[in-house]
């Protein structure tokens, strides 16, 4: 099989270009975040500037190997979830890196990063990164069900694993979305989703004067820069799998923008309405309301 | 119409059975000691009972009985050998337990069989 | 209370079942093949009076055997048992012995006129085993009874273990030596027919019957013998320990 | 040949010649008595020679010139020689063992033992009713004096209490027996037991009943001799008072010639008599191993436990309308078993200067003798290759082929019970703190130990015998001469070698296995094969890393790897049985070697042996009747049969692989094993498990049990063992136990995958077993080595460990993102494969348990790593080193294996693919340059590992170059609201880990399964406990109990009779 | 006047899992002992005035209150001030800090965590002092227990006098702080890595337990 070489600066550019729709998107939820609190919020480019000093920081102090390979663990994650999964559809250029494997790929190389970035607070040897890690893989063990439910019946319901064909069964007007042919398991993967985004109400991993902000508590500089990069891709490289589950996936750059802005508006708005649960809480709050719903997708299909 | 046989045998099988009650009742083992004597005793009288025939004579070859006559004659000889038998064998275990006894009086300045009992469950 | 109760049960239901035996026993009218065999072939081929004799010691033979030696070992665990925790080589026996009154004239001149004539009594019965009703085993304990006369008249009275013991060997041994003997002189163990038969009645007949049944005779005497006097020392030993 | 009659005359002179001797001639008494019972050994073993290798017939022995029926008659063929032989060689064994005593007490002692080892020779060869009687009383007699043997050293009286109580019982057992026997002759006019035979069904109406009530009580008087449950308290007093070497033979010979007797009796009396003796062997079997498992008294124990024993035999003859034939087999295989192993443990036991149990661990620091324990444990039991195994699997398969299940049930119980207190007593002596009074000299007991020995090699050399015979008798190799045992037995003669060389041998071994058999093996077997054997051979690199000889540990270690791979050459139904019994026996050794694994290692066994007794009646089941079956011909068992086999095999299975339920064993087993044994124990002999279900699968495939498809019963199963296991996993402090716990859910996975019966299900199965055994092997090796140099396994404890052990360290990473399942390592094969088996599989309930169960994964996995290698180092590890070379070389190893398999899993998995077509034709994989496409998705192994890498490297140079002058800082350089750490222990966040997870979760991991099966042991132990109150002690009551006894009997047994 | 360690950061001797005894000292051990060195802007002066100008509208500051400046802090936070328009948020955590706010007096205790979280953030940063205690002890000048003029103890870019000055007074002074930094006159953590001894023995001269490293990685 010869490998197409092309493949590679359109990588380049999708990453470029949802890197910087991550940016944005990020400051913009936050300033809908702050309307919401009668602010006025940042700048929209407030998380630019924020990347470049943290780039530009003069020192920085490293705890050991792992300390180092945390956050490139985290960001191959989200650059590599970015990838396996094909943005546009229809589109070849956008299409990345999907050849490489299917949805299954996708969802178990989101904790690529996960897992990388705890080994690396880890290191660190704070005891706050660890407690956030532990409550941050507590919640997101069972927060992560629903979602594999949900994805699960959506490849049943339409007997494949692979994203494109997914999205290619959606193909064909609003009505044949799997929001509307398969709702209970979009109900569960949305309840999931809120889980996963690090909102509240279940951002208590990161309970900023608790355990200061858990994980990433020791990380400063162009480890946080990097951080923070990822923070821009990732978010978007997940809802990205959303969109193409269960909201028709994108043909287009404007058509993506929209629904990715959307999907993380939805978890802006839970945001800023709900108070923080605790983990068990959390967790308890996933297995009564959203695993319910996607057993009953699974079911049904 | 009951037969002598059958009547020692009877009085054979009570003696027994006062000496199963006996050693099943009587603490002092002088005592259970006797009452399986009589137990003995009254397996003894059941063995010869069993061999006994109306109206015939001891298996002993003599004058009274002739050879020739010895098959209607005799009675059965074989429950007169047995019975030695095991009156002897009796013996032996009596006189075991009796030194038992003996022993074990010495030893625990009781007879009360009740109270030997260190070995158990 | 309740154990006799029980007691009573369990006799009870040992007796329903001696007593179904026993309604179940319905007397022989002729002899049964055994028998008839006894009572058609002794006089032939043992050659012995007493039917009862061949079977003992013939028939029967390794029954008896068998006796002898239950005889033989209750004899050496009584010894054994009685002899733990006593000095052994009981030779220091003099001084704490006498402190008991000494026996009567009469009682001592008395057993020892009776006991000559008992142990006669006894070696008579059992040479003539095979005539008459008795046996090695009835002499045997008419000896012994001779020896507990002397016992009963003096209780200090000191019989030769060794003696005993020899005797009591011998004679065993010598019983199961004949029995071998059968083997391969005659039809097998025990067979009688190593001596001959010689005339139904006669003292000297029956084969090796009576030389068996002497022997026997001298066993059980002596091993009844070494039981007592194994037990009445004893006694004193362990009475003399107590104090 | 001489004549066997002179077994008896022979004793008897000499028993009388003794009385010549001086009371001082006791050396010469001593010889004389050595001499003779030789001579009668001799003789019996003349016999025993012309028998076995010309097969004659019988040869009768007439006394007096007469006939019989009218005088008496000996009889001597094959079983009365073997008999013989065993008492008097016994006997003599013995007398070596008293020779003390014997010394001490003089001729008459000498001769009461010789005249009790004739009696027990005349029991078997005598052909009369009132002769046996009379050897039953010498026998009784002797007997009664014998026990007094021990009084001579203890002087407590105890002994003769004993010996009265025997003789009360005794007393009554004469009188039933004089008076059946006497009414026995009067039905039928003769004593002779073949005449009597011959007479007995002719007989009609009242003699009839008359004859039955008599040989009732002839036959309840020979059984009470047997000690039957609940008449047997008497025995237990002797037994506990008399001294060992008596006890041997009371136990040994006594109980073999009453058994005989019984035999003899049970040819007069007639079929019609059979269930009794099998009610009452069967009753006592359970009952006296139930009452065994709370004593702490070694000798009552075995008296327990010999009394078991006898009641199997009884059960066993009682069976003989079925058995036929091959009762001699069973019931001497049984027999011989019985008497040699508890001859030898009386011995064994009279080396030990204290009666508890664990006094035994005295024997520790003797491994002739340990060893001579375990075989003795082993026959016991009825393990492999001793005969009693082989008579349990032939009895076990008749009684199925004819459908006697409750008695097989029972005698499978009471076996479990048994093996259950000898394996507790075992893990006593191996782990109990020895007695400060150590074995006596052991030269000083010269003669208890050459007994014990003799009885060692008599076990083995029986061993050899019976499986010639088996060989015989199914025209197959014997068992105990197959290669690979051969091989690991062989290890016992070298265990004085230093390990380096045994480990080069044994790694030689498997290897040179493996090169002489892989032409045989199927893709699917290929893959265990490489497991077990190359595998096996990779985990055993890490043993070069102890010092010294390690006795013992390559003897079992080589029985485990000879029965693995005796497994998977297996293709009828006893090869795989007997192999399978061999690895469980060989692991069981090796884990019982941990340090702290005295209990887990018993529940491992008892769980193994419980399965294996359910494999053994599945295969019963099976064959309906036949000694054995082609594995392949269980495809062919139908309907009402096949799912009770299923069952029962899958059950048998499960338990090797810890389904839940019947996982409790396994944690504690494999956490407290040995650095080097985890690894083995988990990554290795858990597959048999697995192969055991596979082999099942394959044959039976979907059975429907009461409409419930057994095969969504196992979906459920594996589900829900995945979920538990991984939940508690993540709850554990202990290392090991983490890993071992994760192993449950790990075969819970495979379970679900073997369970979902498509192409794609199995092959996610195999790709487990493959994954498992390397992550699993690597993991435990990794943190065994931590745990060797930190002396804890604590996790807690550890911490910061990632610069001090960075080659464990990277073994431990490596193996969690395998584990996991994270791209690109080669666990997510394993998930690919098994997201795509499960799209095709209708049970879609169990699968929501399995999905919750696999993110659960990286939290126990997390914590491994995190509290091990990460976080505060403490100070004293502070100068820990790297685990030793032998240790971290397989880890590399395995490292290398991860990566090449990740990239390129089709190397194995393309071959099992390609060979699974053969069973699901459907859904296979499409293999396409390095794409591996499935009907629903596709995997591009290769691609990823570049994209991944490619990516990871970039970004990695990238933040390197910006942080080239970053400061290396140390562990307390941490922002702690600007205050500093305590110390690292307080620092370091590690315990109770997952806190709120057990808040919100925790309920899932209360410990029903382990209340649940501890209640059912205490259960078991106090009604043990409170029934043996039972036996008060007072001969009286035992008198009571032999008349309750017999009237119970009289009243269940001739009640019901026609 | 030497003080005495506590007892955790005192010499001990532990005893290894393999039996062997070995020291171990705290300070030594735990502790990173490198000396903070002067750092160099990049290269290009275009770059590093780029720099500058991102580390003006990024301050990021540490949420650690002192004195009574901490109640002025958090109506920065509210809509009515909103600092956060500015680019201006707190951190919970040093590391990710540069701009440490000294809200108030500072008591001798709370100088040594003051300066161990100054010496954790990463530098460039920032120290702005609030009100007059930290520019001369104010109404606390007499204190015993007070240090007075902060700039003795870590380099301050910036006073915001008052007492206490309000909200809008930071605001301005941050606006003030950023065409410092803008300028490139922002060096404070150079300044205090050159002048480093001088720190040192001010600060140990008032903190007598002195019970860490001399710096603070």
């Amino acid at each position: 099989m010869s490998f197409d070489w092309m493949k590679i600066p359109y990588a380049l550019l999708t990453v470029f270009i949802v890197f910087n729709y991550g940016l944005l998107l990020g400051a913009f939820i936050q300033k809908i975040g702050a309307r919401a609190g009668r602010r006025y919020g940042i700048p929209v480019w407030q998380n630019y500037v924020d990347l470049i000093k943290n780039y530009g920081q003069r020192t920085s102090i490293t705890h050991g190997v792992m300390f180092y390979l945390g956050p490139v663990f985290r960001l191959t994650g989200g650059i590599g979830l970015l990838l396996f999964v094909p943005t546009i559809y229809g589109s070849y250029m956008f299409s990345n890196l999907s050849f490489a494997g299917d949805l299954i790929l996708a969802l178990y190389f989101v904790f690529f990063g996960t897992l990388g970035m705890a080994l690396g607070a880890g290191e660190s040897g704070h005891p706050h990164a660890a407690i956030g890690i532990t409550r941050g893989l507590s919640q997101v063990s069972v927060a992560e069900l629903p979602f594999a439910l949900a994805v699960f019946a959506v490849a049943l319901q339409y007997q494949t694993l692979s994203v494109t064909d997914i999205v290619a069964a959606q193909q064909g007007g609003v009505l044949n979305w799997t929001l509307f042919t398969n709702p209970l398991a979009v109900a569960a993967a949305m309840l999931a989703f809120l889980g996963s985004m690090m909102r509240p109400p279940f951002d208590v991993v990161i309970a900023p004067q608790e355990i200061p902000i858990g994980p990433p508590t020791e990380y400063h500089s162009a480890y946080l820069a990097l951080m923070q990069t990822n923070r821009a891709i990732f978010p978007v490289a997940k809802m990205v799998i959303y969109m193409n589950l269960f909201f028709g996936g994108a043909t287009s750059w404007p058509e993506f923008a929209v629904k990715v802005f959307l999907l993380y508006l939805f978890s802006a708005f839970v945001g800023v309405c709900f108070p923080r649960f605790r983990v068990e809480q959390s967790i308890r709050w996933f297995l009564i309301w959203a695993v319910p719903l996607g057993v009953q997708a699974i079911l049904w299909v | 119409m009951i037969s002598l046989a059958q009547m020692a045998m009877a009085a054979g099988f009570v003696l027994i059975l006062i000496g199963f009650y006996g050693a099943l009742t009587q603490r002092n083992l002088l005592r259970m000691i006797v009452a399986f004597s009589l137990a003995n005793t009254g397996v003894h009288i059941v063995l010869v009972a069993v061999g006994h025939m109306r109206g015939r004579t001891a298996p002993i070859l003599d004058a009274a009985v002739p050879v020739a006559d010895a098959l209607t004659r005799v009675i059965d000889p074989v429950p007169q050998a047995l019975v030695l038998t095991a009156i002897v064998i009796g013996l032996g275990v009596t006189a075991l337990m009796l030194a038992y006894a003996l022993k074990l009086h010495a030893r625990k300045h009781t007879l009360d069989i009740a109270k030997m009992t260190e070995l158990k469950w | 209370m309740i154990k006799r109760a029980i007691a009573l049960l369990l006799t009870l239901a040992v007796g329903a079942l001696f007593a179904s035996l026993l309604v179940g026993y319905v007397p022989d009218s002729e002899l049964n093949h055994t028998a008839r065999y006894y009572a058609e072939r002794t006089a032939e081929d043992i050659g012995a009076a007493n039917i009862v004799t061949a079977i003992i010691v013939t028939y029967r033979g390794l029954d008896t055997l068998g006796e002898v030696t239950v005889l033989f070992i209750s004899a050496a665990i009584v010894g054994l048992v009685l002899a733990q925790g006593r000095v052994l080589n009981n030779a220091p026996n003099n001084a704490p012995r006498q402190t008991r009154a000494p026996v009567s004239e009469l009682l001592s001149t008395g057993s020892r006129v009776l006991t000559p004539l008992i142990l006669l009594l006894g070696v008579y019965v059992f040479v003539n085993g095979h005539l008459t009703p008795g046996g090695g085993f009835q002499g045997g304990a008419i000896v012994a009874s001779g020896m507990l006369l002397l016992l009963l008249a003096d209780p200090l009275k000191q019989f030769s273990h060794r003696l005993i013991a020899v005797l009591e060997s011998l004679s065993g041994l010598l019983f199961v030596g004949i029995g071998v003997l059968g083997v391969l002189l005659a039809g097998g163990f025990l067979d009688n027919r190593l001596l001959p038969i010689g005339t139904l009645g006669e003292l000297f007949s029956a084969g090796v019957i009576p030389v068996i049944y002497s022997l026997i005779g001298l066993k059980v005497g002596a091993e009844f013998s070494s039981m007592l006097a194994s037990l009445s020392e004893t006694n004193h030993t362990e009475n003399s320990e107590e104090t | 040949m001489v004549s066997a009659l002179h077994i008896i005359t022979a004793a008897l002179a000499a028993a009388f010649l003794l009385g010549l001797l001086k009371e001082q001639q006791r050396g010469l008494a001593y010889g004389i008595t050595l001499l003779t019972l030789a001579l009668m050994s001799w003789i019996s073993a003349g016999w025993l020679w012309t028998f076995a290798s010309t097969g004659t017939a019988a040869v009768e022995i007439f006394t007096a010139g007469t006939e019989p029926p009218f005088a008496i008659n000996l009889r001597i063929g094959l079983a009365e020689a073997a008999l013989t032989l065993l008492i008097n060689l016994v006997g003599l064994l013995s007398a070596l063992a008293l020779k003390d005593t014997l010394l001490a007490l003089g001729r008459r002692a000498m001769a009461v033992w010789l005249v009790a080892v004739m009696a027990l020779s005349g029991i078997v060869l005598t052909r009369d009713l009132f002769n046996l009687f009379v050897f039953f009383e010498l026998t009784v007699i002797a007997s009664a004096g014998l026990v007094l043997l021990s009084e001579h050293a203890k002087n407590d009286g105890q002994a003769l209490a004993a010996g009265f109580k025997y003789l009360i019982v005794s007393q009554f057992i004469s009188a039933f027996l004089l008076i059946g026997i006497i009414f026995a002759y009067h039905a039928t006019g003769t004593l002779n037991i073949d005449d009597m035979a011959a007479a007995a069904p002719l007989l009609g109406g009242g003699a009839a009943q008359a004859f039955a009530l008599a040989f009732f009580l002839i036959f309840i008087a020979v059984v009470a001799e047997l000690k039957p449950f609940p008449a047997n308290g008497w025995a237990l007093d002797i037994y506990e008072s008399a001294h060992p070497a008596f006890s041997a033979l009371f136990s040994a010979a006594t109980g073999a010639a009453a058994l005989f007797a019984v035999d003899k009796l049970l040819l007069i009396g007639g079929d019609a008599w059979l269930p009794m003796a099998t009610g009452i062997g069967i009753v006592t079997f359970v009952a006296a191993n139930l009452l065994a498992l709370p004593q702490t008294n070694d000798r009552r124990l075995l008296g327990y436990s010999s009394i078991a024993q006898t009641g199997l035999i009884l059960a066993v003859l009682g069976q003989r309308d079925i058995l036929g034939e091959h009762t001699l087999y069973i019931a001497g295989g049984l027999l011989l078993s019985h008497a040699i192993a508890k001859a030898g443990l009386y011995w064994l036991s009279g080396l030990i200067a204290e009666r508890g149990l664990e006094a035994w661990a005295a024997l520790r620091g003797q491994p002739l003798l340990i060893f001579a324990f375990v075989s003795f444990i082993s026959m016991l039991s009825g393990l492999p290759p001793f005969p009693g195994f082989y008579a349990k699997w032939e009895l076990i398969h008749l009684l199925a082929g004819e459908g006697r299940i409750v008695l097989l049930g029972l005698i499978l119980f009471g076996a479990l019970l048994e093996a259950g207190y000898l394996f507790r007593w075992f893990g006593y002596i191996m782990k109990r703190e020895a007695p400060t009074e150590v074995v006596d000299n052991v030269a000083h007991k010269f003669g208890a130990v050459f007994a014990t020995l003799a009885a060692l090699a008599a076990a083995w050399a029986l061993s050899l015998v019976w499986g010639e015979l088996a060989g015989l008798q199914f025209d197959r190799f014997n068992m105990l001469l197959a290669l690979p045992l051969l091989f690991a037995l062989a290890f016992l003669l070298l265990d004085w070698l230093p390990v380096w060389v045994k480990n080069s041998l044994a790694i030689a071994g498997l290897l040179a296995w493996f090169y002489l058999t892989y032409t045989e093996y199927d893709p699917l077997r290929m893959i265990f094969a490489v497991i077990f054997l190359i595998g096996g051979s990779l985990t055993l690199l890490a043993s070069y890393h102890e010092h010294g000889r390690r006795i013992g540990f390559y003897p079992s270690a080589m029985l485990m790897f000879a029965g693995l791979a005796m497994l998977i050459r297996a293709t009828d139904s006893f090869d795989f049985f007997v192999a399978w019994e061999l690895l469980t026996v060989g692991s069981y050794f090796l884990i019982l070697r941990g340090k702290h694994s005295e209990p887990h290692a018993l529940s491992y066994i008892l769980f193994s042996l419980g399965g294996a007794f359910l494999i053994l009646a599945g295969f019963a089941l099976a064959t309906q009747g036949a000694p054995y079956f082609d594995l392949a011909a269980l495809a062919d068992l139908v309907q009402p049969l096949a799912p009770w086999v299923f069952l029962l095999l899958a059950i048998g299975f499960m338990t090797k692989t810890a389904a839940i339920g019947l996982h409790i064993w396994l944690p504690g087993a494999h956490a407290e094993a040995e650095t080097d044994v985890s690894p083995m124990v988990s990554g290795i002999l858990l597959k048999a498990g697995l192969y055991g279900l596979i082999v099942l699968l394959l044959t039976m495939g979907r059975q429907d049990f009461y409409g419930v498809e057994l095969i969504n019963a196992m979906l459920w199963i594996g589900a829900l063992t995945a979920l538990i296991g991984n939940l508690l996993a993540i709850f554990q402090e202990d290392a090991k136990r983490l890993l071992a716990y994760s192993s449950i859910g790990q075969m819970g996975y495979a379970m679900f995958g073997l369970a979902l019966m498509n192409h794609l299900g199995w092959l996610m199965a195999l790709m487990f077993v493959i994954n498992h055994y390397v992550y699993k092997s690597m993991l435990f090796l990794s943190v065994g080595g931590v745990a060797k140099r930190t002396g804890t396994r604590q996790m807690y404890r550890m911490g910061g460990l990632i610069t001090l052990m960075p080659l464990s360290f990277i073994a431990t990473l490596i193996g969690i993102i395998a584990v996991s399942g994270v791209p690109p390592l080669s666990g997510f094969g394993g998930r690919w494969i098994f997201y795509n088996a499960i799209l095709t599989a209708e049970a879609r309930l169990p699968m929501i348990l399995i999905f919750l169960a696999g993110p659960i994964a990286f939290l126990y996995l997390f914590r491994l790593i995190y509290t091990i290698f990460l976080g505060q180092l403490k100070d004293e590890f502070r100068r820990v080193k790297e685990a030793p070379f032998w240790i971290v070389l397989p880890q590399m190893i395995y490292v290398a294996i991860l990566l090449v398999v990740a990239v390129v899993p089709g190397l194995v998995l393309r071959h099992v693919d390609a060979y699974l077509n053969h069973f699901f034709p459907n859904g296979g994989l499409i293999w396409e340059g390095t794409t591996i496409t499935s009907q629903f998705g596709y995997w591009n192994p290769v691609a990823i590992m570049i994209i991944v890498g490619v990516i990871f490297m970039t970004l990695f140079a990238w933040l390197l170059f910006v942080n080239r002058r970053a400061q290396k800082v140390k562990q307390f350089n941490i922002v702690f609201s600007a205050e500093r750490p305590f110390r690292p222990e307080t620092t370091h966040f590690a315990w109770n880990f997952f806190a709120p997870y057990r808040k919100a979760l925790g309920f899932l991991t209360l410990p029903l399964v382990t209340l649940f099966w501890s209640t059912m042991t205490d259960l078991l132990h106090t009604a043990g406990d409170l029934a043996r109150r039972f036996y008060t002690g007072n001969g009286q009551t035992y008198a009571f109990h032999l008349l309750a006894f017999v009237v119970i009997v009289y009243l269940f047994g001739m009640g019901v009779r026609p | 006047m030497e003080q005495e360690l506590k007892p955790e950061l005192q010499k001990r001797m532990v005893k290894g899992p393999d039996g062997v005894e070995f020291e171990v000292e705290p300070l030594r051990d735990y502790y990173c002992e490198a000396l903070p060195t002067v750092q160099h802007g990049a290269y290009f002066k275009i770059v590093e005035d780029f720099f500058n100008w991102a580390r003006a509208q990024s301050l990021w500051i540490l949420g650690f209150g002192t004195g009574c400046g901490a109640i002025e802090m958090r109506p920065l936070m509210t809509p009515r001030f909103d600092a956060y328009r500015y680019g201006i948020q707190w951190r919970p955590t040093p590391r990710q800090a540069n701009l440490l706010v000294i809200s108030g007096y500072l008591s001798v205790k709370t100088l040594k965590r003051a300066i161990r979280a100054y010496e954790q953030m990463q530098s460039p940063k920032y120290v702005v002092g609030l009100g007059s205690c930290t520019i001369n002890g104010g109404m606390y000048w007499d204190s015993y227990n007070t240090i007075k003029r902060l700039d003795d103890y870590m380099p301050v870019d910036l006073y915001i006098v008052g007492c206490m000055p309000r909200p809008e007074a930071l605001l301005a002074g941050f606006e003030d702080l950023k065409k410092l930094i803008r300028a490139g006159k922002a060096e404070g953590a150079n300044q205090y890595a050159e002048k480093f001894d001088w720190y040192k023995s001010n600060q140990k001269r008032v903190i007598h337990d002195w019970d860490m490293p001399d710096y603070n990685w």
